[in-house]
């Protein structure tokens, strides 16, 4: 049980993916300018990220090590992630088509960011099982929709503030980024309780 | 088609590639506590870079629209893979330093970018030209930003140099700064975001000069606090 | 606490008393021009009586230059009639009928009846209604409209248009707005002192008009004087509906919607006016002005101005004609000190600085007030917003002063909107404790605007994209319709046998 | 990577699947003969880089065998109250033991863990102790990493005799070993893992030696 | 600002009579470096400089940042410190009344992450110091960042209450047990219960003339209490008591003075008591199993990230609505 907290606080706080690890940067620069966005773009990676973790292991664990593929691992974890979104976006359209119409433009988005081939290649570093390997990547992305979220709407405020002219737009954004990181780092060694 | 040297000054702009405009961002920021490993992601980016956009540009003409994006998602991935196998073979220090942002290389989106955008339409020379470039440029960010890490942090230059050039590399540290100096911040990650933010900051601000005056949509908004304004 | 329906509450107005979010305890300042009873001021030798009321649109004249007017007559019509007329404050000559700075925030011109009073002050022929109480509603309506009655309060809306509508509504409580909550101004506090009478009969003709139930007198609590003399006329007038209430001095407690909250609890549900609740809220001043236009048939030709602050040398009360310039108030008040700084109609929270002092008393001119160096304190200059939320504290409203502040800088006239801009009711109060001196109120007005700037201008494109499409479809039935006709006339002609008169082309287009 | 696109004709989406399969194929058949060709010279390089630890506690002359196929792992409540897996590789020469090297985690340091090589020879005196790694605060508890300073080689030679038992602590708690300039947490723990390890090795020296070898290759690498 | 600068008076004179005149020579250190800084960027940003260096805001993230230091911290802390608080996390973002995050908390998470060894450098109060360290050698510390000769920083320095209880627990002792130490008074530190106590009255009065509102320190004090008394009903040996919580550290200094910056924080009256009670509950969550002794200025920058969409989601309801 403590593991598996262990496993939530670690991700979602202690090693924050997106302020202390740097998995996931661009789709938190690029997507944080709206809340409503922000907030889409969140939920949107926890299915993903979450369900391609989880057939991410199983491809692991029953096809690559038994036969001695490790090799093509990032080969058959880009096309588990693809097949996942694919998967998500169908899945979604017909049981819930209006969740399907405001989380489906952020869909490709996730394919494409590192964070999702990051936990799943991190779960293999970290030699996770199933259970694991699915709350592994639940926690990353509850801690990126996290800091998405309220770097979206500390955003909406820099946005009309008179920020200095070449730190507008991206550097001040980044900049809030790192003391955000900095504030995060209170949370050090909270993952070990 | 344009000459293989506006291909190439291109390629290096920066603003072509991810970084300035926020792309690949996440190795940027990872690897660059120091130069070399700096330098070291930087150089395979390159590397896969030219060899996925020359694989790319070959296969151009052979595929159908819709199975072309998985179909450069495959090359790439096989092209990172040689390239985690080698460095395991002959750098491994290096790669056990770098971690999972050499395989992370593939869903860096610079590649996906400009494997999209240019190899798609042009020969396998001018797209390895172009990937050459583009990768150099993806280097130059990474360099600076690893120098300006490394110095503000440690006060050296090309520590852990072993790891690229083997035991000569060793004495190539250069302590720039006396040996109690030490600002930890730069080297951790909110000193990583924050040396970013200034590079692109003063970025803009070169621009703009150069540009002699505001960048366009970025006026000075109407009507902030008076004070401010007018005087 | 029992669970009150909002009806019940409604309607046990002014038994319990209840309190609004934020307003100020602030200083009153009313003494100063208290000490004295209200002098009638002398008739000055030029009137100019502005032909709108507000930023509305001019009455038409119905005198020209040369024209010789009694006192009472009427000058001008306005087109909407419910919008009654402009009468002349006293006997003369029309002088002129030209465009003159008139008392308006914009400080723009405005067209005036130029009157060179006669001095003779000669009545016009007045009709009074004595039988009020017998009379029908409709014949009381229509002798407010006639007499030019609007809101003294501030707002100046047509008082016959308030009533009527009101009065569909259907109203059990009416309420007298006597608690002048601004500070230095006293106009109300003097009239209620000394023409409590007045106001009860215009209270009871009132009431009369819309068949309320009862009456509630809204007085402040530190009217000590004031409520003595109410009480003193309501025991001689013998009405046992109407009742006296004294609420708590804080400001803005004399603004209508506070005043309905104090006094029942119950938050006008916006977008809604109080007769929805049962509720008509009247100015104490407005309820003299019915009594006088009833009872003695007089339309609405002056009123009490407080002229008050540090800048005048004797603060005062004056009864002054509509239309009498302002310096001739400051001079009946022994004129300005030395070190008068800025000219305010209204009070100190809401009003707004004047231009010039030839600018004239319009009806909605309750106070007159004049500020010295030492009021203006221009060392204050404006900082940034340091979001320290004493503004939301205040505001009665319940709005965030500081996010409308950046959303109407930025522009975000929408998103303000949203946040309630249109609830703001400019009390002042945000403006009065902002401690970075921001001129909070100044931008809402001017955010107002320039939102209704915005919708007048998407509604005029939006009607013309609608014209637009519907004189595309317009078109494009014509041309189906044409085609159409066309083609069934190729058909009729086809399947016709050749017609014996050979005009087979005929009627073709 | 928007895979979604105008749904092709069936025709059409067979050639399409047929084509990525064979790049598919290609690719894997590329990754293979890589494989193939560098598999056996990563392994060399892992399996050094695990000796290379090793080596700096035990050089490779001192033994004859293996260090990391000759390798157990136990757990000891009684000792190392804190339950984890603690790995022990033995050093033979001509199957005679020689020493062993511990790897185990110091779970009192100051933030988390802090893993240790401590390397014992026979006779019960330490070679050597290294930090493999930790979270202790740079500036304050780094300085056990032997690149930071040389606090941690303070250890080699010593034994449970050298000093005596009550010596076997910080300077501070009356010890011989030196806490650090504001930190004596991150020492603390160091030192009483080391002293455990060798009063746990005293007692039980016959039996180490003795445990059949796992069948798993323990690395040493996190 | 200048009514918070009194307000800290009180707090400030009681320190200086616990440990001395370094914290003084902090605050000017630390102003210096503030002005500086703030009058470079207003220069830079073509500012008014009367206009806003008139407003003191400067000063008060000064001193508050300098509050935070040990005694004889170098010089080079406020320096670095003032530079992160005033360049980066003020003007950057614009100016006065625009930043997000809270200068001086800034600057203290900086130096703390960046010079942990001179940040963990405490003196004991000076009625327990083995050596006194006059002003002079004071500065001299302060100046050249090395001590008097013949005196050593582990003589010196002493762990705080917070640290001497995290090793003690470390070290598998009760609290009841590390609170025999010297450092320990009647409810927090010895000394510091009487700094607290005077910041509080500064506190209090700036309540009382309304230049802060009672929402966050109310929830903060409330939380750290609620929360320390839970812990300490679940396992007294490893929780100080929840009223030794509130004592230790920084809490009644944050609560009054920091968690009430109105810049950072929240501005609707629920936003505030969220805000408040959220820096108490993370500051007992960093105490508790975090790296960091106390957790104060994290709990506040943290807080400070959540504040724009506290914000978002209490606004009160509008009038009529
Ligand atoms: C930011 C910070 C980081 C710290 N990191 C460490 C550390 O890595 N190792 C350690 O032993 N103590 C660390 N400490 C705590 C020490 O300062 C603590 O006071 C000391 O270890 C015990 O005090 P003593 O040396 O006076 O016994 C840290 C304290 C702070 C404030
Ligand atoms: C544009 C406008 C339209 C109004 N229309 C009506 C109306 O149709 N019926 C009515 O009884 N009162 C009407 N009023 C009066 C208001 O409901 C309210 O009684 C009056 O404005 C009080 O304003 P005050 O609080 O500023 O004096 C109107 C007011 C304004 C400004
Ligand atoms: C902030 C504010 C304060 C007000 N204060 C008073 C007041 O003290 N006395 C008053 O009669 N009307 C006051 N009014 C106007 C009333 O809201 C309301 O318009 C008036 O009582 C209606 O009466 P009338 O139609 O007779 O003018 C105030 C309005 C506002 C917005
Ligand atoms: C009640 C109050 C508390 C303040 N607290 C802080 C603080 O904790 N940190 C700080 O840098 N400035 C503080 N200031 C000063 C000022 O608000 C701050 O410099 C702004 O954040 C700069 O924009 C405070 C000001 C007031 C009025
Ligand atoms: S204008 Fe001012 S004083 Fe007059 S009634 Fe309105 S609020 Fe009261
Ligand atoms: S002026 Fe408007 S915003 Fe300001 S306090 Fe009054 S109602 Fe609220
Ligand atoms: S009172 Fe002024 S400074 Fe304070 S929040 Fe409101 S607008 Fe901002
Ligand atoms: S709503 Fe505002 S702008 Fe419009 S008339 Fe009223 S005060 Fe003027
Ligand atoms: S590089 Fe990590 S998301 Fe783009």
């Amino acid at each position: 049980m403590k593991e598996y907290l262990l496993i939530l606080v670690s991700t979602v706080l202690a090693n924050n993916f997106v302020l202390a690890r740097f998995l996931g940067v661009c789709p938190f620069m690029g997507v944080s300018g709206k809340l409503e966005g922000a907030i889409g773009m969140s939920v949107a990676t926890m299915f993903v990220l979450t369900l391609s973790s989880a057939s991410s292991y199983l491809v692991n664990r029953y096809l690559l090590q038994p036969f001695e593929l490790e090799y093509l691992s990032i080969l058959s974890f880009i096309l588990v992630i693809a097949l996942t979104v694919q998967a998500t976006e169908l899945l979604m359209r017909k049981t819930n088509p209006l969740l399907s119409r405001i989380l489906g433009i952020f869909l490709p988005l996730i394919a494409s960011n590192c964070m999702v081939l990051g936990v799943t290649l991190l779960n293999v570093q970290q030699q996770h099982n199933l259970l694991q390997s699915a709350l592994y990547g639940f926690g990353a992305a509850c801690g990126f929709g996290l800091v998405l979220v309220m770097f979206a709407a500390m955003r909406e405020r820099t946005e009309y503030a008179p920020v200095p002219l070449p730190f507008r737009g991206s550097p001040i954004g980044l900049i809030t980024a790192g003391l955000m990181a900095l504030a995060f780092m209170g949370f050090t060694g909270l993952a070990r309780l | 088609m344009s000459s293989n040297r506006e291909i190439f000054l291109d390629g290096l702009r920066l603003n072509n590639t991810g970084p300035m405009a926020l792309f690949g961002v996440c190795p940027l920021l990872a690897v660059t506590s120091s130069l070399i490993t700096g330098l070291a992601l930087g150089l395979a980016t390159t590397i896969a870079l030219v060899f996925s956009n020359f694989t790319v540009s070959v296969v151009r003409g052979r595929l159908r629209p819709e199975i072309r994006i998985p179909a450069y998602a495959l090359i790439i991935a096989a092209v990172v893979t040689v390239i985690q196998l080698l460095m395991q073979t002959w750098f491994f220090d290096l790669y056990q330093v770098l971690g999972i942002f050499v395989p992370l290389i593939v869903t860096n989106c610079a590649i996906m970018g400009r494997a999209e955008t240019f190899a798609v339409r042009n020969s396998p020379l001018p797209s390895m030209l172009d990937g050459f470039a583009t990768g150099l440029g993806f280097c130059l960010v990474l360099v600076l930003l690893g120098t300006t890490r490394e110095l503000l942090g440690k006060g050296t230059l090309f520590s852990h140099g072993e790891l690229i050039f083997g035991a000569p590399g060793n004495a190539w540290q250069l302590a720039v700064l006396p040996d109690h100096y030490g600002f930890s911040l730069a080297l951790l990650p909110p000193g990583a975001f924050m040396c970013l933010g200034f590079l692109m900051a003063g970025r803009n601000w070169l621009d703009s000069c150069r540009a002699g005056g505001e960048r366009p949509g970025q006026a000075v908004r109407l009507r902030q606090h008076v004070p401010l304004e007018s005087s | 606490m029992k669970q009150d329906t909002a009806a019940e509450l409604a309607r046990n107005a002014g038994k319990r008393v209840f309190h609004f979010h934020g307003g100020l305890r602030l200083h009153h300042h009313k003494q100063a021009s208290c000490k004295v009873a209200v002098q009638t001021l002398a008739i000055p030798p030029r009137l100019y009586i502005p032909l709108a009321q507000n930023a509305g649109p001019a009455a038409q004249p119905l005198v020209t230059p040369g024209s010789r007017v009694l006192k009472g007559q009427q000058l001008a019509r306005f087109d909407e009639p419910s919008l009654g007329f402009v009468h002349a404050p006293t006997s003369g000559t029309v002088v002129a009928i030209a465009r003159q700075p008139v008392t308006h925030q914009s400080g723009l011109e405005g067209l005036c009846v130029v009157l060179k009073p006669d001095g003779l002050d000669r009545w016009t022929q007045l009709d009074p209604i004595e039988h009020w109480r017998s009379v029908d509603a409709e014949v009381i309506l229509q002798r407010l409209c006639e007499s030019g009655l609007v809101g003294l309060g501030g707002a100046v809306f047509p008082t016959s248009k308030k009533v009527d509508e009101a009065r569909k509504s259907g109203i059990h409580t009416l309420i007298l707005n006597g608690a002048e909550c601004e500070p230095y101004i006293s106009c109300d506090e003097m009239l209620m002192r000394e023409q409590p009478d007045k106001i009860v009969l215009g209270a009871l003709i009132l009431q009369r008009a819309v068949a309320a139930e009862q009456v509630i007198i809204a007085i402040e609590d530190q009217m000590g004087e004031v409520f003595s003399a109410l009480q003193a006329a309501l025991s001689r007038a013998d009405c046992t509906d109407v009742r006296l209430v004294r609420v708590t001095t804080i400001y803005p407690d004399g603004g209508e919607k506070q005043l309905i909250q104090v006094l029942t609890g119950l938050e006008v549900p916006s977008g809604c006016r109080p007769p929805e609740l049962g509720l008509l809220c009247h100015n104490v001043a407005t309820a003299a002005a019915v009594a006088e236009a009833v009872t003695e048939g007089k339309p609405l030709l002056q009123r009490i101005v407080t002229v008050s602050g540090n800048g005048v040398k004797r603060p005062s009360n004056l009864l002054a004609l509509i239309g009498t310039p302002i310096s001739n108030l400051v001079d009946a008040c022994g004129g300005y000190t030395e070190d008068a700084a800025r000219l305010v109609l209204g009070g100190p929270m809401m009003g707004y600085a004047l231009a010039s002092d030839q600018n004239p008393v319009i009806k909605a001119a309750n106070c007159i007030l004049v500020l010295s160096q030492r009021d203006v304190q221009p060392g204050q200059a404006e900082m940034p917003c340091i979001r320290c939320g004493e503004c939301a504290r205040v505001c009665p409203a319940l709005l965030l002063p500081q996010t409308l502040n950046w959303q109407i800088r930025n522009d975000l006239l929408d998103q303000a909107t949203d946040s309630g801009l249109g609830e703001c009711i400019e009390c002042g109060c945000c403006d009065y404790v902002c401690p970075s001196h921001i001129p909070l109120v100044d931008w809402f007005r001017f955010g107002k605007s320039e939102h209704n700037l915005l919708s007048k201008a998407r509604a005029q494109s939006e009607r013309a994209r609608d014209r637009f499409e519907a004189r595309e479809a317009r078109l494009e039935q014509l041309r189906q319709d044409r085609t159409r006709r066309m083609n069934e006339k190729k058909q009729a002609l086809q399947d016709r046998p050749p017609s014996p008169d050979g005009a087979p082309g005929r009627g073709q287009p | 990577m928007d895979i979604e696109q105008a749904a092709p004709k069936s025709g059409a989406a067979w050639r399409g699947a047929l084509t990525l399969g064979l790049i598919a194929l290609l690719v894997t058949a590329l990754l293979a003969g890589v494989n193939q060709l560098t598999r056996q010279r990563i392994e060399r390089q892992q399996r050094q880089a695990a000796r290379v630890q090793l080596e700096q506690l035990l050089p490779s002359a001192q033994h004859d065998n293996v260090l990391q196929e000759d390798s157990y792992t136990f757990r000891d409540i009684a000792w190392f109250p804190s339950g984890q897996g603690i790995t022990v590789y033995r050093a033979r020469k001509n199957s005679t033991p020689v020493a062993a090297i511990f790897r185990l985690a110091a779970t009192d340091g100051y933030n988390g863990d802090i893993n240790l090589l401590i390397g014992i020879t026979f006779e019960g005196s330490v070679t050597g102790v290294r930090v493999i790694s930790h979270q202790e605060t740079p500036g304050l508890g780094d300085p056990i990493e032997s690149g930071t300073s040389d606090w941690i080689t303070k250890f080699s030679n010593r034994s449970l005799h050298d000093p005596e038992l009550a010596g076997w602590a910080l300077k501070r708690d009356g010890g011989e070993f030196d806490q650090f300039t504001g930190a004596s947490i991150t020492p603390r723990a160091v030192v009483r893992a080391v002293r455990t390890t060798l009063e746990y090795f005293a007692a039980n020296r016959d039996l180490v030696f003795a445990q059949p070898a796992d069948s798993l290759q323990n690395e040493v690498t996190r | 600002m200048r009514q918070v600068l009194y307000a800290l008076c009180p707090g400030i004179v009681v320190y200086t009579w616990f440990f001395g005149t370094g914290m003084l020579m902090q605050i000017l250190l630390a102003s210096a470096f503030a002005l500086l800084f703030e009058t470079l960027m207003l220069k830079v940003r073509k500012q008014p400089l009367a206009l806003f260096l008139n407003d003191g805001s400067a000063i008060v993230t000064a001193v508050l940042f300098a509050l935070c230091l040990p005694p004889l911290a170098p010089w080079w802390i406020a320096c670095i410190g003032m530079f992160f608080a005033i360049v980066i996390t003020k003007h950057l973002y614009g100016g006065l009344g625009y930043n997000v995050f809270n200068p001086a908390m800034v600057g203290y998470a900086v130096v703390l992450i960046s010079f942990p060894q001179a940040m963990t450098q405490w003196l004991p109060p000076m009625a327990i110091a083995p050596v006194d360290i006059g002003f002079l050698d004071g500065l001299r510390s302060i100046l050249t960042g090395h001590l008097p000769a013949g005196l050593t920083w582990d003589a010196v320095t002493q762990a705080t209450p917070l640290d001497a209880i995290r090793s003690s627990v470390a070290n598998g002792q009760t609290v009841a047990e590390a609170r025999h130490l010297a450092t320990f008074g009647d409810v927090g530190g010895r000394g510091w219960e009487w700094v607290a106590n005077a910041y509080a009255a500064g506190g209090i009065w700036l309540i009382w003339q309304r230049v802060i509102s009672w929402q966050v320190p109310t929830a903060l004090i409330g939380s750290v209490f609620l929360l320390g008394l839970a812990g300490f009903v679940l396992d007294p040996g490893s929780n100080p008591s929840p009223l030794q919580h509130i004592f230790y550290g920084a809490v009644v200094l944050a609560a009054f003075f920091i968690a009430t910056d109105p810049v950072s924080g929240c501005t609707s009256p629920h936003g505030r008591l969220i805000f408040g009670a959220g820096v108490g509950i993370l500051t007992l969550i960093i105490r508790r199993w975090g790296a960091y002794p106390d957790g104060v200025a994290f709990a506040v920058l943290l807080m400070n990230m959540a504040a724009p969409l506290i914000d978002r989601y209490t606004r009160p309801r509008i009038y009529g609505h």
